[in-house]
């Protein structure tokens, strides 16, 4: 498990499974933390990486600027038959998702164990 | 007055912004769902004015100012930056944010979602965006 | 109320704006150079919600209003269009226009230097220019 | 005397003189018919005019975009040691480049004849 520190107290860490990468995000995604939220995010992308987990039990925050990266790079994801699942999002994260009505463009799970039922 | 006080335009000022003014929240009764709400209509309006209108320039400030009267909260974020809103950006549908593969747009949507009533007035080149809402009183 | 009309966003509109606002200050008892000042500033108010607000789309409208009331005119051009201000245009010297052969950016430096107080104001997608001046009671 | 209509009113007459041009603006120059007007501005200035003679008795009116005309072609025109001069301007079309502090950019004479004095 490779651990990156990222500004504003943000964490990344990225768990390669079988078929995806499971991906801790701990702290807050911001209009600062998602710059390099999004770098990381592109690298993965560009590996080959399309099945994307989100652990978010440990997401404390999200901005629009943290949804920018999802929805930013979601074709460059869905047209390889890949796809961004959510798992364990706090109530007041999922919630952003909620009010912009992005519910319906990635997949929402309560536990990573559902989450790679998905993807295998 | 909750609040007034003024940060530089730095993103890196943002977590303490929303950790002071979350604080000043809760000192005041607003807890909960709601206060994770406005702490980020609030977010997003500083973020606008020290990225937008100044560029992330850290010599330059915004001011943050609220007060809560008579069971409404008023946030008022100042600055001396340039200002742009265009009001296609509150009406596009989402996908056309996924097929420009937009990173930004979203927050002013946001701001209008949580907050009742927001307005931004640029008088003597001070832009002020005054973001009210309806809080339950304690 | 003494002036209240939508006029299409097309340049050559203006000219019309300027003659039945002239009319409308001078049945108020506003004539000569203030009246002339006053309606370059509207006119340059009108340019901007027409040009730079709404691309000079003919199917988009500005609205003009105007009332006078104890001694001070205020007038009032709404537009549903995109706004931006750059307070940086208001200080360069003329010099830069001239080394940058720049065609506009005067205009809203005319309506500051005509009118006694000037804001824009953003409120639900509606962009609002408000232009005061206080003139001698008739 | 050529003689061209354009919008809102605004009629240009250039006639050349020995040693420039004296150009009657007569009507409106504001932000729809100054676009013409730069046009033909830059047609006489790429013919290799340079001394100009902006007779203003009959322009009732000039608006930002109006001026702009004169300082967006300034420096093609002083950079050949050529002139602006504007003569007979009503006071209403005077006070517009006063308000801005334009006056001392270009010359202002009363009378064309003043005006000529200067270019021979
Ligand atoms: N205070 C401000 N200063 C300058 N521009 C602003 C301000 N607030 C909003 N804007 C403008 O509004 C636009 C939309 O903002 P927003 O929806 O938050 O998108 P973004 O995620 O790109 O910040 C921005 O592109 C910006 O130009
Ligand atoms: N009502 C408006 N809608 C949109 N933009 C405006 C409006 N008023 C002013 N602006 C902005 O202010 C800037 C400066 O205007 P101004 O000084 O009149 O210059 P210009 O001669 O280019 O119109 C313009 O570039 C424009 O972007």
């Amino acid at each position: 498990m490779n651990t990156t520190n990222k500004p504003s107290g943000m964490q990344i860490a990225g768990e390669p499974i079988s078929g995806g990468i499971v991906v801790l995000i701990s702290g807050d995604l911001d209009a600062s933390s998602s710059l390099a939220f999004d770098s990381w995010l592109k690298e993965y992308i560009s590996e080959g990486h399309t099945q994307f987990i989100f652990d978010g039990r440990e997401l404390a925050y999200i901005a629009s600027a943290g949804l920018g990266v999802f929805i930013s790079n979601k074709d460059d994801v869905y047209d390889q038959g890949g796809q961004f699942i959510f798992c364990g999002l706090r109530e007041s994260v999922r919630n952003v998702f909620t009010i912009l009505g992005l519910t319906d463009l990635f997949t929402f799970v309560s536990s990573r164990e559902e989450a790679m039922e998905l993807i295998s | 007055m909750i609040a007034n006080y003024s940060v530089a335009c730095r993103r890196e000022e943002l977590k303490s912004i929303r950790d002071r003014f979350g604080g000043e929240l809760a000192a005041n009764g607003i807890t909960g769902l709601l206060r994770d709400q406005i702490v980020l209509a609030v977010d997003e309006a500083c973020a606008n004015a020290i990225i937008h209108g100044n560029d992330c320039d850290e010599n330059r400030m915004i001011r943050l100012e609220a007060d809560l009267r008579e069971g409404v909260l008023s946030v008022r974020i100042f600055d001396v930056g340039k200002f742009e809103f265009d009001p296609k950006l509150l009406d596009r549908d989402i996908d056309y944010f996924i097929r420009h593969k937009m990173k930004g747009g979203l927050g002013l949507r946001l701001i209008h979602a949580i907050m009742d009533e927001v307005r931004f007035d640029v008088v003597d080149g001070v832009c002020v965006c005054t973001m009210n809402k309806a809080v339950p009183v304690s």
